[in-house]
């Protein structure tokens, strides 16, 4: 019997006339790495909000660690535990790398504010390879690293679970590997992870569970290897299939 | 980011040192003037030290400083001066309280929009009370206070403020404001609320501003509410944080020092013109020194260290 | 009293919802905030008293000379002032801030203008200010012709944004500035328009209110301000909320200063603004949301 | 004909864009394929001018060089663009942004013609011409959008990911509607995600990876490939 970190019980978000979150449910097992996929424009990004409090959902509830999260603003879900990636990266490039870290660490609960945490965040930047770069304006990474430096200061949040939202894509073969590898890693570390991707083969290598959505709706629920050979799954992927 | 070093507190208390000298040795109109300097200094500071890390522009320095002004001359004579000074600071902390959490957790416009007629009002609302209840519009402030003390007590608060700039910029506090000036959103995602910081801050430098305000009062004698909430001055407080540069502890006092100058100048031989060619300054720093002359001075720095780097496209009207 | 009252507020109330239309007209389409609005209001009241004593023509056919002259400068202050900032803007946010920085600094040059010529006295002059009996309140004629130039061409001017093509590219630019380019409007090029506009808008609010109110150099910002909390209160963009909101607006003015107060206006008029940010921020007929 | 060389593209210090080079002939419908962040979106903004492309890009239609117009005179100059989130007058009416559409002088006496048009392709606008385009579902959206930009009159038509958001029903639905748009000499550049969908109506397609287009090929050379169909469905 696995224990449940987390619980989304029908929970909706519409905008306009469009219903992005069509009352979808799923439980998350502590300890798992589930997989949120689906076409572009699925849904996968604002359930994520949901989750975050970057959006304030129309009904339904989420609960963390037993706790009601849904209807708390962001900053109080990241207190509660939850931290996130973006999709479009949003480091503060004028600050350096450690600096960046440090924004991770400084605002959770009872942390006392000294130097500690500039030692501290040198074991997060250790995690995703990033300790060579502590003292580089974050502006100057690459790509690549300004990624890494996303996912070091979500780390650095200490959360119960954490989101990352395509943090994998654009990545090369051996960028991805690599990735993947940092994953699994802080997987190890006792985190429970969600994560939105498009990448198969990571989302192979990596999940435990998938939860396939669809024009708002969750469509599938399973193994990578179960879900990716539904039917429904493959039709919402390809299209209608192409019959030559 | 954290720093302990006292090199800048010691740096600031040396200064004040010195230019506590000043009444010995200067005559009683280049006091005046210091004074006035003084004044400028605080208020310059302390709007830089809110509207620098938030960008929200604040038109209402004089409501705050009106405030100060207006608390010495209604209790001036029936309390101990340093709790007529902490009374002072007490209020104008309370007003900028109601305002902030009004106005604060919405987008910056309604911000500005808000400041900008609030000496207004509060104009009127203390008219309306002094005609209606007390029945006299103007008051007397008959307080036994030397020029010189006037000097000492604002060089104190500058030196205070500037302690508790040096202080904030190496807080939590001050590294939440660096933060959300660089992604707010970002920042709710990591613990960060960004309305509570902002309204901590306005409340903070507000009551700065009306402790300059109550140490200036004992100057003018007479007090009436249109002198006390002259919209000029909270303009004059904002085009110095621009000229100086918001975005550092010593710009707007840069800006203070240069603009207290230029008015002087500006007043005594033009005196019909004053407000045409503050117009006209104002525009012109707004072309030619979008970041003061501190953001300026860096920019020439950083060029002359390397190549400029052409980056980023702008988000509206590229190539139009 | 009641009577009066309601008068005086409907004559101010529609100058207030004339004025507000020229302004959200700026705002939306131009996405700059123009805190020099009020300016154009009073500088058009002091030419038309200038000519009015000089020639001793009607105001109201003064207009047909000083519009044309106001939406020209107007239509100027946007191309010269404004479309540098406009390009050097790196995000809505900072244009927003310079913009309201650099009107600023117009507003106090425009009124520096303003005190070189006239000084600062309250300036006035008399035309067609003959009582009129309605009912059992008299009203000076001047307020009543005023009232109505203010409502027919605010129907006016309603009629054009709604159901001409013009009016049309302008809503259009307000709502998505990125869709009009992608349909060849130049963005700008609406902008300017827009800001003539509003100008010319201004400017025959202060011909109207010249004719019977008694007014300052210093006093345009008054009317930026009001202006401005109609335009928010209605929410941004939204003219038809603008000219009720207005109206609105005259008459509480008016009733306070019957009933409460004459100092008080200003004061009652931000604690409904005030009340209005709590309640509905995204303004009493805006959407919280597109 | 449309010829696109040498495109870069740079955010900040982040390059999303590196010497893009395609071609487009009359009539054809051609896709790019890529997945989230590899840059597509970019690409087609800018072609259609809304974002800054580095020194030695070109974008040529026809002969005209389109690459150092402001986005509107490059509408006025025949190429369209269906913007991702579709950028519609969501407060004005369906009749309104069609109209609007039609905003240029060269298009103006044709928009009743060319609202025919719109109507022989998506039957369903007819009905719907008082209705506020913000209140319509994300395919009619969608709808009005292509339908907007027909009425610029284009020789050249690019679509920002027109499936986004849609059921898969919708989606096929707009599909089906695009080889009518090009049979009448209008050119359609499309770039999407949706690889069997796009690749069924498209003639050629090109595939984009970080930033670099890495492959090309005929719609049936891709829908074949191996490596397609890896890079999409993880095989």
């Amino acid at each position: 019997m696995t224990e449940m970190i987390m619980r989304l019980d029908r929970t909706r978000k519409a905008f306009g006339g469009l219903v992005a979150v069509n009352d979808v449910s799923f439980d998350l097992a502590r300890g798992e790495i589930l997989g949120l996929i689906g076409p572009n424009g699925s849904g996968k990004t604002t359930t994520m909000n949901l989750i975050s409090g970057a959006l304030r959902m129309d009904r339904g509830t989420i609960e963390l660690d037993g706790e009601v999260i849904s209807g708390l603003a962001a900053n109080r879900v990241a207190r509660k535990g939850v931290a996130r990636t973006f999709q479009l990266l949003r480091l503060i490039s004028d600050m350096t790398v450690t600096e960046n870290v440090v924004v991770g660490m400084a605002f959770r609960p009872g942390q006392p504010w000294n130097e500690e945490m500039v030692a501290r965040s040198r074991d997060y930047l250790d995690i995703v390879g990033l300790s060579d770069k502590a003292d580089w304006e974050a502006s100057k990474l690459t790509y690549i690293d300004q990624k890494r430096l996303e996912l070091a200061r979500a780390l650095a949040l200490e959360p119960k679970v954490l989101l990352l939202d395509e943090w994998l894509a654009g990545l090369n073969a051996t960028e991805l590997l690599a990735g993947i590898e940092i994953v699994r890693s802080i997987q190890k570390l006792g985190t429970t992870i969600i994560m939105v991707e498009h990448v198969m083969s990571a989302i192979h290598s990596l999940c435990d569970r998938c939860v396939v959505m669809n024009a708002g709706e969750k469509i599938a629920e399973g193994t990578p290897s179960q879900v990716l050979t539904d039917p429904l799954v493959v039709e919402a992927y390809l299209g209608e299939p192409h019959h030559a | 980011m954290i720093s302990r070093s006292p090199l800048p507190y010691i740096g600031i208390l040396a200064i004040a040192g010195m230019v506590a000298l000043l009444p010995f040795i200067v005559s009683s109109f280049q006091l005046a003037f210091a004074i006035g300097l003084l004044n400028f200094a605080v208020l310059a500071t302390a709007w830089g030290l809110f509207s620098g890390p938030t960008r929200y522009i604040s038109l209402a320095s004089v409501v705050f400083f009106g405030i100060g002004s207006y608390t010495v001359a209604v209790v001036g004579e029936v309390m101990p001066w340093p709790a007529v000074l902490a009374l002072a600071a007490l209020i104008g902390g309370g007003v900028a309280l109601v305002v902030g959490l009004a106005t604060l957790r919405l987008a910056g416009i309604y911000f500005v929009i808000f400041t900008f007629g609030l000496s207004e009002m509060v104009r009127q609302l203390v008219t309306w009370y002094e005609v209606n209840v007390t029945l006299s519009v103007g008051r007397y402030v008959f307080l036994d206070i030397s020029q010189t003390q006037i000097f000492w007590q604002l060089l104190a608060l500058l030196t205070v403020v500037m302690i508790g700039a040096v202080a904030l910029q190496r807080s939590r506090l001050g590294f939440a404001l660096r933060v959300i000036g660089g992604d707010e959103t970002m920042a709710r995602h990591f613990g960060l609320n960004p309305t509570f910081a902002k309204l901590a801050l306005f409340v903070g430098s507000s009551m700065i501003m009306a402790l300059a305000g109550a140490i200036m009062a004992p100057r003018w004698t007479y007090i009436d509410p249109a002198i006390a909430f002259n919209i000029t001055l909270s303009f004059q407080v904002v085009i110095m944080g621009l000229l100086g540069g918001m975005h550092r502890i010593y710009g707007p006092l840069l800006g203070a020092i240069l603009m207290t100058f230029l008015f002087e100048a500006l007043s005594d031989r033009f005196p019909q013109a004053f407000s045409l060619l503050l117009g006209v300054v104002f525009i012109l720093i707004v072309y030619l020194l979008p970041n003061g002359i501190v953001g300026r001075v860096e920019e020439l720095i950083a060029r002359t260290r390397r190549k400029p780097d052409n980056t980023s496209a702008g988000l509206i009207g590229e190539r139009s | 009293m009641f009577l009066f009252a309601l008068l005086s507020g409907l004559t101010l109330g529609g100058v207030y919802a004339l004025v507000a239309m020229g302004l959200t007209i700026q705002y939306s389409v131009s996405r700059t905030m123009n805190l020099g609005y009020g300016e154009f209001l009073i500088a058009a009241a002091f030419s038309v008293f200038v000519m009015f004593g000089a020639f001793g023509i009607s105001p109201y056919i003064l207009a047909i000379l000083v519009v044309p002259v106001a939406f020209g400068v107007s239509w100027l202050i946007y191309r010269v002032m404004l479309m540098p900032i406009v390009r050097r803007a790196r995000s809505p946010l900072a244009l927003e801030i310079d913009s309201l920085l650099l009107t600023f600094g117009l507003l106090f040059a425009i009124m520096g203008v303003l005190l070189l010529i006239f000084g600062s006295n309250y300036t006035n002059y008399y035309y067609l200010s003959v009582p009129v009996r309605i009912l059992d309140a008299t009203v000076a004629l001047n307020r009543l012709v005023s009232f109505g130039a203010a409502v027919i061409v605010g129907a006016i001017g309603y009629w054009l944004l709604m159901r001409t093509r013009t009016g049309m590219v302008l809503r259009a630019v307000s709502v998505d500035p990125v869709g009009a380019r992608l349909v060849g409007i130049d963005v700008n090029w609406a902008a300017g328009l827009a800001y003539g506009l509003g100008g010319a808008i201004a400017a025959l609010g202060g011909v109207l209110i010249s004719t019977y109110m008694t007014f300052t150099a210093e006093m345009g910002v008054v009317f930026t301000m009001k202006a401005l909390i109609v335009v928010i209160m209605a929410g941004v963009g939204h003219v038809l909320g603008a000219l009720i909101a207005g109206m609105a607006l005259g008459l509480i003015e008016a009733f306070v200063s019957a009933y409460l107060d004459p100092g008080l206006t200003i004061a009652v008029i931000y604690a409904v603004f005030l009340l209005a940010l709590i309640i509905r921020p995204q303004g009493i007929f805006g959407r919280v949301a597109r | 004909m449309l010829e696109v060389s040498n495109v870069s593209v740079r955010y900040g210090h982040h390059l999303a864009l590196e010497n893009a080079s395609l071609s487009v002939s009359k009539g054809e419908i051609v896709v790019v394929l890529g997945s989230n962040g590899a840059g597509k979106s970019t690409l087609i903004k800018a072609m259609a001018g809304l974002v800054r492309t580095e020194p030695g890009a070109s974008v040529v239609l026809d002969g005209q060089p389109l690459h150092k117009l402001p986005a509107h005179r490059i509408v006025d100059a025949g190429l369209a663009l269906v913007p991702e989130g579709r950028h519609l007058f969501s407060t004005l009416t369906v009749h309104e942004n069609l109209l609007l559409g039609a905003f240029l002088p060269r298009t103006r006496d044709r928009a009743e013609e060319s609202m025919e048009r719109v109507f022989e392709v998506f039957p369903k606008l007819k009905q719907r011409l008082a209705q506020i385009a913000g209140t319509m579902s994300g395919g009619e959206q969608q709808m009005v959008a292509i339908g907007r930009a027909m009425m610029t009159c284009p020789r050249f038509l690019l679509l920002d990911e027109p499936s986004l958001g849609l059921a898969p029903l919708l989606t096929s639905e707009l599909f089906k509607a695009l080889p009518s748009i090009a049979t009448t000499g209008t050119s359609v550049l499309l770039v999407e995600q949706n690889s069997h969908q796009s690749l069924s109506i498209a003639d050629r397609g090109y595939l984009i990876e970080k930033g670099v287009i890495t492959g090309q090929g005929t719609a049936k050379e891709l829908l074949e490939s191996e490596e397609v169909q890896k890079a999409y469905l993880g095989g």
